[in-house]
C-alpha cells in the first residue's frame, strides 16, 4: 500500500520542551519507526486551526493530529467534510466517527507523583503549578494532592495557576512563592515556564518533579521523579494502529498500564529505596483498579 | 494577612517584587528616553527579546555572563540601529516600525535560537550570583532584599539616578527633553534633531536589552522563545504612568511588579477564587492608580511625529 | 566687493513650482543695521532662513567677510557668529525661559548651570530695559513675554550678525523703545544687524540702508536717511498707501446692542485675569481695547466668545442675556464673530485647503452644507468670491492654507468672520505681522461692517492702529479697565498712565 | 522621463515586497527549502487557491475591523491601542447575549448578538475616551491596561461561569447554528464578516469625506482648538468617536464568534487588534485603503501557514519574512515623491549634458 501520510497541528512552538515539543517528537518518531511522511504546523493560533487541519486533509494527509483539547471544536467541525480522513485530538474528550481522542490518565501519574512527594516532603506540604485550569491540568493537580494525602494524611498541596504557559520568570516567582508559604516538593505543569519553576526550586534547594520526560537529566540534583506522559510511546502505538487501518473514532487513553505512553522516570538519590517500592506497589494497585486517583 | 508578620517571608516578597520590577526598569528608563527625545519605542518588546537572546548566546558560546552580557547589549544595538534607521532616518510610522521589528525579532531570534541553541536549550546558562553588600546587607528586611542583589539589579540601582541626573541637570538632558517637544525650536539653536533621536532610540534599545539580560543571566538562566511575553508593553504603560520622569517611573515599575507580586501572593490565601481575576490585579491598579492619581499630563508633544526641516 | 560683512549674491529658491527667491543680491557691511521690507509672502523670512541654514538655496551663494560659505544647517550658522530672532517664536513652551535661553548654547560641559545663566541673564534683560522672570515656564508667559525671550535667546548667544524676523510684533510701545535703544547700542559694539519690520517707523528709527522685496526679487535698495516713510510703503505695495487715518462717517445707532458688567475669568493657570470688566458697545460702533499684551485682553475676547467660561458677571446682547450660551449657539445664533490672536493656532487648521478653512464657522449651515452633507462646490465658488472681494493672493483655492502669507490668512478670516453678518465682531491683534497694505485692508473692512451696524470690540497691542479706526478707547491693566476714553482726547501721556493702571476713570 | 519614475514610484509597495522577499529568500534557503516554491505556497496559497483565499478573507475580518477601529480615532487625534481589548469585549457580549437570550425568530436575535457585541466594544473605547476628554489621562496606557484586563475577564469567564462542562479547554457552550453568520464562500470558513468590514469602510470614508460630522471630526483632528473655536463640542465628540472605534472593534470579537468559532474561547484573538494599527498606517489612514492593506496582510498570514504546510518552513523562518515584509513596505510608503524635486533634479542634469556637449559647464547654479 502506499504510504501513510500523517499531520499534526501544534498551538506552540515545537521547541517549547514540553507539550508541544513533545507532540512533535512523538510524530517525528512514530514516522521513522513506521516509515510514515509526516508534516508539522506550529504556532497555529486558534482561529487558523480549522483551516489547518482542513488543508492537511485535503492536502491527502490520511491522519491530521490536533495537539491540545482546544482542537476538539475545530475537529468536529472539519472532520464532516472530510470522512476519508481521520482525525485525533491529543487530549480530546469527545471521540466519534472519524475522530479519535487521545490523551494519558494524568490523574494516575498525578497520583503516584504526589505519593512520592508526600514521602519525600519535610514540611508536609507540596506545590503544584499550573499554567490555566485546563480539565487535565486539573485533574493531574488533584491526583497529585489526593497522593500526597495518601502518603502524609496530614500534608497538603498548593496550587498555583500562573495563566501563562511561556513566561519563564512567572513560573519561577510562583514556585519561589509556595516554597516561602513552606512547600518543598514542587510539580510545574505548564510549558516553557516550568523550566522557570525548576530553576527556582534549584535555587532554593528544594525538591521538584518532572513532567512529559525524565527530567531528572537535566536537573540531576532537584527533580526526584518525573511523569513521563512520552508521546513518543503514545503516538507510536496509535499510528500503528492507523497504519494497520484500525484506528477508531473512540477514545484512547493511555495510563500505567501502557508503559511506553506513561510512565515514571528514574528516582534521583532522594528518594530512599524504601519509598520506591511503595511507589511501585501504588503502581500496580491503580493498575488493577484498587485505588480511585480522581 | 499571615506572610505580612514573618520577617523571611516579608523579605522573599519584597525581594520577588525587585526582580519582577528589574527587567521593567530597564526596559522603562529605556522608554523615557526614546520618548523624551520624541520617538515612541513600541518594540522595547522586541529588545526585551532580542537582549535575551543575545545574552544566551553570548553566555552559550562564550561560556560566561559578561560574554552574554556582551551579546545582549551588542544585538540590542543592532536592534536599535534599525529602529533609529527606519522611524527616525527614513521616518517611517514608529508605531509601525516598532511593532514589525517585534515580530522580526520574535521570528529571527527563535530561528536563530533553534540554530545555535539547538539542542542544548534546555541547560543552564552561565549567569550572574548575587554579590553581598558587606554591612548594607545587614540591614533587616531591607538589607537582604536590596543588598544582596546580581550586578545587573545593582545596575539598574545606579541607572535610575543617573537617568533622572542626564534628563534634568545636563544639557544633553535638555537638549532631548527640547527635541521631544518641539523639535523646530531645538533645530533653530544648532541642536541636531535626527542625531540625538537617534542616539535616544539606539540607547532606548539597549535599555530594554539590559531587561533581557537581567531575565536570562540573573533570573532564569535560560533562553525561550517569546520570553518577553509582553514586559515591553507593561514598560510602556510604566513610562506613561510615571509621567515620563525617570523616577516615578522607576515607582511606577515598583508598583506593578508589587501589584503582580501581591496577587501571586493572594492567589494561595485564596484559591477559590478564580486565577484569572487575580492575573487582572496589577492592570486593575494601575488604572485605578491613573484615573485617582494623574491629573492632566501632557506627554512630550513631538511625539510619533517626523521632523522634518523646513515648512512653515 | 567689502571685506567686512555679509553679501548675498543671485539667491533664489523654488518650492515646488512657486518661485518665492530669484536672484536676491543683498550687501551689509559690518556694524550697520539694514532693514528688509516687504510685502507679506515678499520671501523675507525665506531669505533669512536661508542665511540661517534652515533652508538651502537653489543657487547663488553667500559670503560673509569675503569668504563663499556654505551654510548648511543651524548649527553651521551659529558657528559663523549668525543669530536669528524668528517670526514664529522657537520656544519650547514646558522649558523654563533659562532652559530655552541656554538651549543647545556652546560650551556648557557637561553640567547645567541654571542658577549662574539666570544670573547672567536677568542682568541682560535689564539693560535691554526687559523684565522677565528667569524661572517661568515659557507657556505660562503672555505672548509679548515670550517675544522678549525669544530676542533674548538671540543676544545671549552673543552672535556677531543677527537677524531679527519682526521682532516687535507684539512688544508694547515702551518695550519697542527700549528694545531699539538696544539695538543702537549692538550697532555701535560693531554688530551687523539685520532688521525685518512691517513697521515703517521702527525702521526709520533704527536702520541705515534698507532692502525692499518685492514678489522674491530686490526692487529697491537705498539709505534710510533722507527717505520717508510713505515712500518706503510705496515701494513695497507698488502703490500709494494710506497710511494715518481713514475717513469715518459718525455713528448713527444710539442702540446699546452689548451690555457687558462685571465680568471675571480666569486664565489657563488659573489665575483671576478679568477682575470685573464692564462697558457697553453700541451698534456701529469700534470699542478700542488697548494696553501691554497678558492684562487680561485675551480672556475677555475668549469670555465674549464663550470659549472661556466666565466666572461671574453679564453679558448682554440686545438685552438677552447670553453668559450661559454655548459656543456653538454664541456664533450661530446670536451672530458673535471672533478674530482670534492665535491665527495659526485657533483662527485656521493649517493642513486644509483655503476653501474649507472659509468654511470653519458655517460649515453646518448653507451654502456649504445641506442637512448632513456637505456641499463641496458650492463652498469652492464661495471661497473663490471671498478671495476676489477680499484680495486674497493664493494660487488655488484647494491650496492647503498653510502655505498663503500671514497677510493673506489673515484676510482669509476677516472674510469668514464678516461674511456671516455678525453682530458683534471681536477682533484681537488682527494687524499682526501684516505688512501696511495687508493693514489698510483689514482696517478697511472693519470699518465697513461698523457702517453695516456691527458692534465691534477691537483688541490690540497697537494704540496707533487703534486711534484710528475706533470710536471709543479702552485700556485694560491687571484683568480690569482702567479707563474709557475718546481718540481725540488720547494724548499719549494719558494712555501711558492708563495703561500703568494709574488713572481710575468712570465707566461709559 | 518624468512620467516613468512617477510609474515606478507609484509601484513602490510592490518593489518593497520584492525586496523584502529577496531577503527573505536569503533565510529560507539557511532552512534548506526552495525559496521559489516556498513563495510560490504563499502567494498561490493565500490568494489563488479557493481554500487559501478564503482563509485570507476570514482572516481579513477581524483585521479590517480592528484596522477601521485604530483609524477612526486616529483621525481624530486619538491613538487607539485597544483594538485588542475591545474584541475581547465584543466577543464576550456577543457570546454572552447567544447563549443567555431566550430563544427567538434568528432574524431577531442575530442582530441583537451583533449590537451586544458592538456595544460590548463600544463601552471598552468610552472608557478611554470619557477619561481622555473628560480627565486629560493618556488613551494610550488606558487602551494597553483595558486590553490586558479584556483578556484576563474574557479568560474568567470562558474559564469559569460560561465554560461548558468537561471542555477539554476553557471555552463556552456552542452557539446554535441559527445564529451563525452566512457563509460566503461554500465549504469554507469565510464568513459574512469581512462584507460588512468592507461597507463599514465605505460607510467610514463617506462620512469623513462628504458629511458635515465627519469635517468636524477630521477638524478635531487636525486642530483641536480650531475645533472648538468652530463651536464643535470637541469632548463630547471625543468620547463618541471612541465608542464608536470600540464598536467597531467589538464588531471584530463579535464576528470570530458569531461566524468562525461559534464559541466563546479563551485567548481566542492572536493579537489582532495590533495587526489593526499596521493596517492603519499601511493604508496610511484612509478607510479605502484599509481593505486593501488588511487583504494583503492577512494573505501575509495565510500564505505564511500555508507555506508551512506546504513545504515545512519552521515558523520562525515566516515569522521572520512577515516582519521583514511589514518593514519595507512600511518603509516604502514614506518615502514621498516631490515633483518638484525631480523635475530640478532632472533640469540641472539637462543642463549639465547640454553644457558638457557645448564643452563648456557653466553651472548657472554656482553650489560650491
Ligand atoms: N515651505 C514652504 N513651502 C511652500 N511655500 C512656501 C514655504 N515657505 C514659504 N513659502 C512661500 O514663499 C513665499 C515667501 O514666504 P516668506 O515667509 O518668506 O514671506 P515673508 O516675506 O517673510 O512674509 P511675511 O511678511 O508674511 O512674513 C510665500 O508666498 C510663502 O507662501
Ligand atoms: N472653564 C472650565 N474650567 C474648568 N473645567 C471646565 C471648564 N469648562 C468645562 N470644564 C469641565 O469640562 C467638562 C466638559 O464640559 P462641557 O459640559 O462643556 O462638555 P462638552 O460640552 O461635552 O465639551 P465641549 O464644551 O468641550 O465641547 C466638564 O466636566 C467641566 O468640569
Ligand atoms: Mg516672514
Ligand atoms: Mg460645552
Amino acid at each position: 500500500a502506499e504510504n501513510l501520510k500523517v499531520a499534526i497541528v501544534l498551538p506552540g512552538v515545537k521547541t517549547d520542551k514540553s507539550f508541544n515539543q513533545a507532540g512533535y517528537e512523538g510524530v517525528e518518531h512514530a514516522a521513522k519507526e513506521l516509515g510514515l511522511e509526516f508534516a508539522y504546523s506550529e504556532k497555529v493560533a486558534q482561529p487558523d486551526q480549522p483551516e489547518a487541519l482542513a488543508d492537511y486533509a485535503r492536502r491527502g494527509y490520511s491522519v491530521v493530529i490536533g495537539h491540545g483539547g482546544e482542537f476538539q471544536d475545530s475537529v468536529a467541525k472539519v472532520a464532516n467534510r472530510f470522512p476519508d480522513t481521520k482525525f485525533v485530538v491529543v487530549n480530546g474528550t469527545e471521540p466519534g466517527g472519524n475522530v479519535a481522542v487521545m490523551s494519558f490518565d494524568f490523574p494516575a501519574l498525578g497520583y503516584v507523583m504526589g505519593y512520592v512527594a508526600g514521602k519525600v516532603s519535610e514540611t508536609g506540604k507540596g506545590g503544584y503549578i499550573g499554567a490555566q485550569k485546563l480539565k487535565f491540568y486539573v485533574d493531574l493537580g488533584n491526583g497529585y494532592a489526593k497522593g500526597f494525602k495518601a502518603a502524609r494524611p496530614d500534608g497538603e498541596v498548593l496550587t498555583a495557576w500562573t495563566n501563562d504557559w511561556d513566561d519563564v520568570a512567572k513560573g519561577k516567582e510562583a514556585a519561589l512563592n509556595e516554597i516561602s508559604q513552606g512547600a518543598d516538593v514542587i510539580f510545574p505543569s505548564m510549558d516553557n515556564a516550568v523550566v522557570g519553576s525548576l530553576q527556582g526550586v534549584k535555587e532554593k534547594g528544594k525538591k521538584a518533579i518532572g513532567i512529559y520526560y525524565d527530567a531528572i537529566s537535566n536537573w540531576p540534583d532537584t527533580v526526584i521523579q518525573s511523569a513521563i506522559f512520552d508521546m513518543r510511546g503514545a503516538l507510536l502505538t496509535l499510528l500503528g494502529e492507523a497504519k494497520e487501518g484500525k484506528l477508531e473514532g473512540k477514545a484512547y487513553i493511555y495510563g500505567l498500564e501502557t508503559p511506553t505512553a506513561a510512565r515514571i522516570g528514574t528516582y534521583s538519590a532522594a528518594v530512599p529505596a524504601a519509598v520506591q517500592s511503595e511507589a511501585a506497589a501504588i503502581i500496580e494497585k491503580i493498575k488493577a483498579g484498587e485505588i480511585d486517583v480522581h | 494577612m499571615s506572610w505580612a508578620g514573618d520577617i523571611s517571608s516579608l523579605v522573599d516578597f519584597f525581594s520577588t517584587v525587585l526582580r519582577l520590577s528589574t527587567p521593567i526598569v530597564f526596559a522603562a528608563l529605556g522608554g523615557v528616553l526614546a520618548e523624551r527625545a520624541g520617538v515612541f519605542n513600541v518594540s522595547l518588546e522586541g529588545c526585551i527579546l532580542g537582549g535575551a537572546f543575545g545574552a544566551a548566546t553570548g553566555a552559550y558560546l562564550l561560556g560566561t555572563p559578561v560574554g552574554g552580557l556582551v551579546f545582549g547589549i551588542l544585538f540590542a544595538f543592532a536592534i536599535g540601529c534599525v529602529l533609529a534607521g527606519l522611524a527616525v532616518g527614513l521616518g517611517i510610522n514608529q508605531l509601525v516600525t516598532g511593532i514589525a521589528i517585534n515580530i522580526l525579532v520574535l521570528g529571527l531570534t527563535s530561528y536563530l535560537a533553534r540554530l545555535i541553541l539547538g539542542a542544548d536549550a534546555t541547560s543552564t546558562l552561565p549567569g550572574f550570583s548575587p554579590v553581598e553588600i558587606p554591612l548594607l546587607s545587614s540591614i533587616p528586611v531591607i538589607g537582604p532584599v536590596l543588598f544582596n542583589q546580581d550586578p545587573l539589579a545593582y545596575l539598574m540601582y545606579l541607572l535610575v539616578p543617573l537617568a533622572y541626573w542626564f534628563l534634568y541637570r545636563t544639557p544633553w538632558g535638555l537638549n532631548v527633553r527640547a527635541i521631544g517637544d518641539y523639535p523646530v525650536a531645538a533645530d533653530t539653536v544648532g541642536v541636531s534633531v535626527p542625531g540625538i533621536r537617534a542616539v535616544c532610540v539606539i540607547a532606548s534599545c539597549v535599555l530594554g536589552g539590559l531587561g533581557g539580560c537581567y531575565l536570562v543571566l540573573c533570573q532564569v538562566f535560560v533562553f525561550t522563545e517569546n520570553m518577553s511575553a509582553g514586559k515591553g508593553w507593561i514598560a510602556l504603560a510604566a513610562v506613561i504612568l510615571g509621567r515620563w520622569n525617570p523616577a516615578l517611573v522607576f515607582v511606577a515599575c515598583i508598583f506593578f511588579a508589587f501589584s503582580e507580586a501581591l496577587q501571586l501572593r493572594l492567589q494561595f490565601n485564596n484559591p477559590d477564587v478564580p486565577y484569572q481575576l487575580f492575573s487582572m490585579v496589577p492592570f486593575v491598579a494601575s488604572f485605578v492608580a491613573l484615573v485617582a492619581f494623574a491629573g492632566r499630563v501632557r506627554p512630550p508633544a513631538a511625539i510619533g511625529t517626523k521632523y522634518v526641516r523646513g515648512g512653515k | 566687493m567689502t571685506a567686512q560683512g555679509l553679501r548675498l549674491e543671485k539667491i533664489s529658491k523654488t518650492f515646488g513650482d512657486f518661485k518665492a527667491l530669484d536672484g536676491v543680491d543683498m550687501t551689509v557691511p559690518q556694524g550697520t543695521v539694514h532693514a528688509i521690507l516687504g510685502e507679506n509672502g515678499a520671501g523675507k523670512t525665506t531669505l533669512m532662513n536661508i542665511l540661517y541654514g534652515l533652508y538651502q538655496p537653489d543657487g547663488g551663494r553667500i559670503l560673509i567677510d569675503g569668504v563663499p560659505q556654505r551654510i548648511t544647517s543651524p548649527r553651521r550658522a551659529m558657528e559663523l557668529g549668525i543669530g536669528m530672532i524668528h517670526q514664529h517664536l522657537m520656544l519650547v513652551e514646558t522649558l523654563t525661559v533659562v532652559e530655552n535661553v541656554v538651549l543647545g548654547l556652546l560650551g556648557q560641559g557637561m553640567r547645567l548651570s541654571l542658577a549662574e545663566h539666570a544670573r547672567k541673564l536677568e542682568a541682560l534683560a535689564k539693560s535691554f530695559g526687559f523684565d522677565i522672570d528667569p524661572h517661568q515656564e515659557v507657556w505660562k508667559l503672555p505672548m509679548g513675554m515670550r517675544q522678549r525671550v525669544e530676542i533674548l535667546k538671540v543676544l545671549y548667544r552673543d552672535a556677531n550678525l543677527i537677524i531679527l524676523d519682526e521682532p516687535t510684533s507684539v512688544l508694547a510701545p515702551s518695550e519697542v523703545e527700549g528694545f531699539l535703544e538696544g539695538l543702537r547700542r549692538l550697532r555701535a559694539a560693531g554688530k551687523t544687524i539685520i532688521f525685518i519690520s512691517h513697521k515703517l517707523d521702527e525702521v526709520a528709527a533704527v536702520a541705515d540702508r534698507v532692502t525692499v522685496l518685492r514678489r522674491g526679487a530686490v526692487s529697491a535698495d537705498l539709505a534710510v536717511a533722507g527717505t520717508p516713510p510713505s515712500e518706503m510703503a510705496r515701494m513695497m505695495v507698488g502703490r500709494d498707501v494710506v497710511l494715518t487715518t481713514l475717513e469715518k462717517v459718525p455713528s448713527k445707532s444710539d442702540e446699546v446692542l452689548v451690555r457687558i458688567r462685571d465680568l471675571k475669568a480666569r486664565d489657563n493657570r488659573g489665575n483671576q485675569a478679568l477682575k470685573g470688566v464692564s462697558f457697553d458697545i453700541r451698534a456701529g460702533e469700534i470699542l478700542g481695547v488697548a494696553g501691554v499684551d497678558g492684562n487680561g485682553q485675551a480672556e475677555l475676547a475668549e469670555a465674549l466668545t464663550g470659549l472661556r467660561q466666565a466666572e461671574d458677571g453679564t453679558v448682554e446682547l440686545s438685552g438677552e442675556d447670553v453668559s450661559a450660551a454655548s459656543v456653538y449657539e454664541r456664533r450661530h445664533r446670536l451672530g458673535i464673530s471672533f478674530v482670534p490672536e492665535d491665527r495659526h493656532g485657533t483662527g485656521l487648521v493649517l493642513d486644509l485647503p483655503v476653501y474649507q478653512n472659509a468654511m470653519i464657522r458655517d460649515f453646518r449651515e448653507a451654502p456649504f452644507s445641506s442637512g448632513p452633507m456637505l456641499r463641496t462646490a458650492s463652498a469652492r465658488k464661495v471661497a473663490e468670491d471671498w478671495v476676489n472681494r477680499y484680495d486674497v493672493r493664493l494660487q488655488s483655492v484647494e491650496q492647503p492654507i498653510r502655505f498663503l502669507s500671514g497677510g493673506n490668512q489673515q484676510k482669509l478670516i476677516f472674510a469668514r468672520e464678516v461674511e456671516c453678518r455678525p453682530r458683534l465682531l471681536v477682533i484681537m491683534q488682527p494687524c499682526k505681522g501684516l505688512d501696511v497694505g495687508a493693514i489698510e485692508a483689514v482696517h478697511r473692512t472693519v470699518l465697513a461692517e461698523r457702517e453695516r451696524g456691527t458692534a465691534i470690540l477691537y483688541i490690540s497691542t497697537e494704540l496707533e492702529h487703534i486711534l484710528s479706526v475706533c470710536d471709543r478707547v479702552a485700556v485694560m491693566c491687571a484683568g480690569r479697565i482702567t479707563g474709557i476714553i475718546s481718540p481725540e482726547e488720547a494724548t499719549s501721556e494719558r494712555i501711558g498712565a492708563l495703561i500703568g493702571g494709574l488713572e481710575e476713570e468712570k465707566v461709559a | 522621463m518624468l512620467r516613468a519614475i512617477q510609474g515606478i514610484y507609484m509601484l513602490r509597495p510592490v518593489w518593497a515586497v520584492l525586496l523584502s522577499l529577496l531577503v527573505g529568500a536569503g533565510l529560507i534557503a539557511i532552512a534548506g527549502v526552495n525559496p521559489g516554491e516556498a513563495y510560490a505556497a504563499l502567494f498561490g496559497g493565500a490568494f489563488l487557491d479557493y481554500y487559501g483565499l478564503a482563509s485570507t478573507l476570514a482572516k481579513m475580518s477581524p483585521i479590517l475591523l480592528a484596522g477601521l477601529a485604530v483609524i477612526i480615532p486616529l483621525r481624530v487625534g486619538l491613538l487607539n491601542i485597544g483594538a485588542e481589548g475591545q474584541i475581547y469585549m465584543g466577543g464576550l457580549f456577543s457570546s454572552m447575549a447567544a447563549l443567555l437570550l431566550p430563544e427567538m425568530s434568528p432574524f431577531v436575535l442575530v442582530p441583537l448578538c451583533v449590537l451586544a457585541g458592538a456595544v460590548g466594544g463600544g463601552l471598552w473605547g468610552l472608557i478611554p475616551g470619557y477619561l481622555k476628554a473628560y480627565r486629560g489621562i493618556n488613551e494610550v496606557i488606558i487602551t494597553i491596561l483595558l486590553n490586558f484586563i479584556a483578556i484576563n475577564l474574557v479568560s474568567y469567564v470562558a474559564g469559569g461561569p460560561m465554560m461548558q462542562e468537561g471542555a477539554p479547554y476553557p471555552y463556552s457552550e456552542e452557539i446554535r447554528e441559527g445564529l451563525w453568520l452566512p457563509y460566503i464562500m461554500p465549504q469554507t470558513d469565510a464568513h459574512l464578516g469581512v462584507v460588512v468590514g468592507i461597507a463599514l469602510c465605505v460607510v467610514a470614508w463617506f462620512v469623513f469625506r462628504f458629511t458635515t460630522v465627519g469635517f468636524g471630526l477630521g477638524m478635531i483632528g487636525k486642530n483641536p482648538a480650531a475645533a472648538t473655536y468652530s463651536g464643535i463640542r470637541v469632548r463630547r465628540n471625543l468620547v463618541a468617536v471612541m465608542f464608536v472605534a470600540g464598536a467597531i472593534g467589538g464588531l471584530a470579537g463579535t464576528f470570530e464568534v458569531l461566524g468562525l468559532k461559534h464559541r466563546l474561547y479563551h485567548l481566542f484573538s492572536p493579537g489582532y487588534g495590533f495587526d489593526g494599527i499596521v493596517v492603519a498606517f499601511l493604508a496610511q489612514l484612509s478607510p479605502l485603503m484599509a481593505p486593501v492593506a488588511a487583504f494583503f496582510l492577512s494573505g501575509l498570514k495565510v500564505g505564511g501557514l500555508i507555506m508551512q504546510r506546504a513545504v515545512g518552513l519552521e515558523s520562525t523562518v515566516v515569522e521572520a519574512i512577515q516582519g521583514l515584509v511589514i518593514i519595507f513596505v512600511a518603509a516604502s510608503l514614506a518615502f514621498r515623491f516631490d515633483r518638484g524635486n525631480w523635475r530640478r533634479f532632472l533640469e540641472r542634469r539637462r543642463l549639465l549634458d547640454t553644457g558638457l556637449a557645448g564643452g563648456i559647464t557653466n553651472n548657472s547654479g554656482g553650489k560650491s
